[in-house]
């Protein structure tokens, strides 16, 4: 009993829980990146160099009136952001933090579940989330609005091809679609596969800034162009389902890249003996180090590069990535037959 | 307002010179302009005209009813009518080559008898880098020939001295306000509209405001 | 909802947006009426207005002095400039030979406006293409530009920094090394926006073959400044009507090849340098003498008028003054303000481009409203 | 038990559900309730231990095909109620004759399939069935596989060519 519904419920909750917490400070990293940067100091007010301003973020969106523009379509405006939020985080389910994690004294798998789809099934799941940008674009019954939620789909479902080819090629080298199974794959081959398939590698992120919508491909919330993008018409907690819904989304990108290209929870160079040294410290703490390093580049990135143009983008990922990442799968094919 | 010394400008008293018939021009010799106004002084007798108000006076003969020379600008008076005619050839001829058209706008000078305005618009030759100025003077309700056929960017100068001052140009493209609203009663630059605006209707009595500004969209509508 | 069945939805053909008059990067109160197919602009309609003053109407009414202080609030980001533009007007309309001294003085103020105004265009500019961190850059150095003037005239902004005649006030002491210094900071500022746009991969591509204007329609169409220098057009009003002491200084005026908006940014960017080239020449060559000529308490010019033009950092600046020699303001006060007949290109700039374009097109025309609707 | 619930509750939310699509007044809300079909059957398809199969459900039908959709309905002018045919009563007859033909397939199944339930030869379906359905899709079916695929493609080309005004 306790094993099979309590334990569960329990990761379910810290999962939640720390992923929501971490999209709140995720917000404030990135606006500490964005300042330091800048040359700026960043959010300062709230808290010992602004690290109440989280939750002061999050009071204030709480508390603020949630506008129904009186032409929307009720219905589908309400439903879009929890369309959004939910997938972002139930995405969550089948990401494995750790081999094992030790939890009030018992030890147990450090993921919620391992399903033998994972990989899959964090894609599908993705594939859901277009809906709330998309409803919630035409339901606002707003011009910018709707540029921006079919921007935004052609966008996501364009990139989605080249990321899910580069996903292919993992599979190809594991031999499994289970996340866990990735991991220890990598951990029998030696390498992460980050090395072994750079271009994959290369491919998911750049495909992965799209599909959440980041810098230098933020196109659907373009503030210079369309406003504010598919969420122009809400506010209030509303807006809140839409913003956490982004950086969850990212967080989700980030958490894929660890498990599929820098190892998961394993500790650098795990078969070296040289360096067992690394592995004192618990699986989870490599995979959020590693989780973390790959959102700062996302920050980074940000406050790097300009913006494409909706073409441009279009060009990139249709004559560029996804022909790449084809050419990348029947090589890495060729190679596993030949070697 | 009405105390504003400035529009009943007898004479100009300051000018170096009293303005008399353009020494050197090919028509015959006009009557000076109306006293109120600006003084438009010739050239002095040793300041010979430039090649290119010579060339215009040659090249179109009686389009240039006077030429002046104040502070270094050389300004050409010409018909209001024969404007446009007077602006291509200054386009368009070697030694003028007018072709960069900096400013068009429009003077008041609600004083002169029978012609009220002066457009005035200032050339530059970038080839030649040289300015003219062209004036032409109309009455009240004339029109004048439209340049933005020579110079494009005539557009929306010309837009807008007929939002401030309500002139009309023949020809125009797409002549309407620019910088006041589309329903908007009155040019603002004329010297006979009041500094503060068209009163205080708004303020004092909106329902009659609100009134005078239905009829004024119903008129439009028709 | 039951009885509101299939809602009237958009056609597949063309469709009307309004960009502004509340808009984040139209740059005040501009608004555009863009038809657009799919996301392409057919057509473009900027109605303009909104931040009418009526300043021609006003400085009719003032007298010559104290419309020095309203031409501040014309180009807001650039009011050294027109305050020469205006002072030097009224000083051909009467004549007045302004000492050397102050000559310098001005052409140091006016440079210094250029590379602040030309501060605050990169970084608009750039952040409209989303490169936000080059607008915080870019305003950093602005700073320095604000805290320059501040310690010349008191004022940040609005300046009010020229009289009829000549400077109010002489160079603070110690303020000709400050402005060296800063010159010196800026000449090594200028590589790093470089190095987050000119060769910037995402950029060029934003910018290049983006809103071309070859050399004749630019002309046509009345584009002034680093717009039309762009589409390779030679025409800077400090080289071919040297007004200040443009005349005694040496400088290059670079210019475009192709006139599309990644060659205006290379123009503007290298007119930073020339800026800066100018100020190191006429400080340290700052002459001796006094700042304001002899000028009567009373300005009253003489009848008569003239136009005088400027090369503000938008483009030409012209005033058309008109004195009827009788009353202490002037008869006609017209502005021939560079930001206005530069938008007038925008229409044929953004024409077949796409949305995302039109902000890059507003950003590399570089207008203030305050000038176009004065 | 369990099983059975779960089945009997996913099968009532994907009958409401369908009967949601063909009902609801506004198109997009049609094709949001087909949506939900789709989530359902893909639920269905989990209980019955088939998780590529519901996860592919989700990503193809679902993620990919319903969003391309709802971007006809969301663009395509619909200005015009679908009820203005020239024809009145077409709508009555067309559904008269699927009602008919529904009819005669449940009396089929009725008929044949119900006496003789399909065994499928006791744990047929490992917890890894993936690798079965891939050798079964691409080595005992190869060649219709790829029929399909070329199929598909033809397609694909022919969408493009009509789509396109000038290629």
């Amino acid at each position: 009993m306790v094993e099979a519904i309590i334990l569960p419920l329990v990761k379910i909750v810290i999962v939640l829980v720390a992923v929501l917490v971490t999209v709140m400070y995720i917000v404030l990293l990135e606006r500490k990146v964005q300042a330091w940067v800048q040359v700026r100091l960043g959010p300062m007010r709230v808290g010992p160099h602004g690290i109440l301003q989280p939750l002061a973020d999050v009071l204030k969106l709480f508390v603020k009136e949630d506008i129904t523009p009186v032409k929307a379509d009720k219905w589908v405006f309400t439903a879009a952001p929890i369309i959004v939020l939910v997938p972002a985080l139930i995405a969550f389910a089948v990401i494995p933090f750790g081999k094992t994690v030790t939890l009030f004294g018992t030890t147990m798998p450090g993921y919620i579940a391992d399903v033998n789809v994972g990989l899959l099934y964090i894609v599908s799941v993705a594939g859901i989330g277009i809906y709330g940008i998309i409803l919630g674009g035409w339901s606002s019954n707003s011009k910018y609005p709707l540029l921006a939620s079919l921007r935004a789909s052609a966008q996501l479902i364009s990139y989605e091809i080249a990321v899910t080819m580069t996903l292919v090629t993992v599979i190809m080298l594991s031999g499994t679609l289970s996340m866990v199974g990735i991991v220890d794959a990598q951990l029998a081959k030696g390498w992460w596969f980050g090395f072994m398939q750079p271009v994959a590698f290369a491919i998911y992120f750049i495909g992965g800034l799209a599909e959440t919508n980041r810098a230098p491909f933020d196109l659907p919330e373009a503030e210079q162009e369309l406003v504010a993008g598919f969420h122009t018409e809400y506010s209030g907690m509303r807006f809140a389902f839409y913003f956490l819904a982004e950086y969850a989304n990212m967080i989700v990108v980030s958490t894929v890249a660890t498990t599929l290209f820098l190892g998961g929870w394993l500790a650098p160079f795990p078969n070296v003996p040289a360096l067992s040294l690394l592995g004192l410290v618990p699986g989870w703490a490599w995979f959020i180090l590693k989780t973390f390093l790959f959102l700062y580049v996302f920050l980074w990135v940000r406050a790097t590069l300009p913006r494409y143009r909706y073409d441009q983008l279009m060009r990139l990922g249709w004559k560029w990535l996804i022909p790449l990442a084809i050419l990348n799968v029947v090589v890495t094919g060729l190679l596993k037959v030949l070697v | 307002m009405s105390d504003d010394p400035k529009q009943n400008p007898e004479q100009p008293a300051a000018a170096p010179a009293a303005p008399t018939p353009p020494a050197k021009a090919a028509a015959p010799p006009k009557p000076p302009p109306p006293p109120p106004g600006p003084p438009d002084p010739p050239p002095p007798a040793d300041k010979p005209v430039p090649a290119f108000v010579a060339a215009l006076q040659h090249g179109l003969p009686g389009a240039v009813e006077h030429v002046s020379f104040w502070v270094g600008d050389w300004t050409v008076i010409v018909p209001a009518a024969r404007l446009a005619e007077v602006c291509a050839f200054l386009k368009s001829t070697p030694g003028c080559q007018f072709d960069y058209l900096s400013d068009l706008t429009a003077v008041d000078w609600p004083t002169r008898a029978d012609t009220r305005f002066d457009v005035v618009l200032s050339l530059y030759s970038i080839k030649l880098r040289q300015r003219l100025r062209v004036k032409a003077r109309l009455a009240d309700q004339e029109t004048v020939p439209s340049v933005t056929g020579l110079w494009p960017a005539a557009n929306w100068l010309e837009r807008e001295v007929f939002d401030m001052f309500g002139i009309t140009f023949t020809g125009h493209p797409d002549l309407r306000r620019i910088l006041m609203p589309a329903d908007w009663q009155g040019h603002p630059e004329r010297k006979d509209y009041p500094l503060e605006g068209p009163g205080e209707l708004l303020m004092e009595s909106p329902q009659d405001w609100l009134k005078a500004r239905q009829a004024v969209l119903e008129a439009d509508s028709k | 909802m039951q009885t509101e069945t299939l809602r009237p939805m958009f056609d597949t053909d063309e469709m009307v947006i309004n960009m502004g008059p509340q808009h984040p990067s139209t740059h005040g109160v501009l608004r555009l009426i863009l038809k657009l197919d799919g996301e392409r602009v057919v057509a473009c309609d900027p109605v303009i207005g909104y931040l009418h003053r009526g300043v021609e109407k006003l400085c009719e009414s003032r007298d010559y002095t104290q419309i020095v202080l309203i031409t501040d609030r014309m180009d807001y980001v650039a009011a050294a400039t027109n305050n020469l533009g205006y002072v030097e007007t009224i000083e051909k309309l009467m004549s007045i030979e302004v000492p050397r001294r102050a000559r310098y003085i001005r052409t140091i103020l006016s440079e210094l406006q250029r590379v602040a105004s030309h501060l605050l265009w990169l970084g608009t500019h750039a952040a409209d293409l989303g490169a936000l961190t080059v607008l915080l850059f870019s305003l950093r150095e602005r700073e320095l530009v604000l805290d320059l003037f501040e310690e010349y005239c008191g004022a940040r902004l609005t300046y009010n920094a020229m009289r009829i005649g000549g400077q109010p006030v002489d160079v603070p002491p110690g303020w000709d090394k400050k402005v060296l210094a800063f010159c010196d900071q800026q000449e090594q500022k200028l590589p790093e926006y470089e190095t987050l746009l000119t060769h910037n991969r995402i950029f060029v591509e934003r910018t290049k073959d983006i809103g071309i204007i070859s050399a004749a329609d630019a002309i046509g169409i009345g584009l002034s400044g680093p717009p039309l220098r762009a589409s390779g057009v030679y025409r800077d009003v400090r080289k071919d009507e040297p007004y200040a002491a443009y005349d005694e200084m040496e400088f290059d005026v670079p210019l475009g090849v192709k006139g599309d908006t990644y060659d205006r940014y290379l123009v503007r960017l290298e007119e930073f340098r020339q800026s800066l080239r100018i100020i190191r020449q006429a400080m340290p060559g700052l002459p001796e003498g006094p700042i304001m000529a002899k000028v009567p308490r009373l300005i009253k010019p003489p009848a008569g008028e003239t136009y005088h033009a400027i090369e503000a950092p938008k483009g030409e600046l012209g005033y058309f003054v008109v004195s009827d020699g009788k009353s202490p303001s002037p008869h006609r006060f017209r502005v021939r303000p560079p930001s206005f007949c530069n938008l007038q290109a925008l229409p044929q700039l953004v024409k077949g481009h796409l949305v995302a374009d039109v902000v890059a097109l507003i950003g590399t025309i570089d207008i203030v409203l305050g000038e176009v609707d004065r | 038990m369990v099983e059975a619930v779960a089945f009997y509750s996913l099968a009532a939310l994907i009958l409401g559900f369908g009967v949601l699509v063909v009902t609801a007044k506004s198109t997009v809300h049609s094709v949001l309730f087909l949506v939900a079909d789709f989530l359902c059957v893909a639920a269905l398809y989990v209980t019955l231990q088939a998780q590529f199969l519901a996860v592919i459900q989700v990503m193809v039908y679902a993620g990919g095909i319903v969003v391309l959709y709802l971007f006809v309905v969301m663009l395509v002018n619909l200005k015009r109620p679908p009820e203005a045919h020239s024809d009145p009563r077409r709508m009555g007859r067309l559904g008269l004759v699927m009602a008919a033909a529904v009819m005669v397939e449940l009396v089929a199944i009725f008929a044949l399939g119900w006496s003789k339930p399909e065994v499928t030869g006791g744990g047929g379906l490992s917890p890894n069935n993936v690798e079965q359905l891939g050798r079964l899709l691409y080595q005992d079916y190869l060649i219709p596989f790829e029929v399909a695929s070329v199929l598909l493609l033809v397609a694909m080309i022919g969408a493009i060519v009509l789509a396109k005004r000038e290629l």
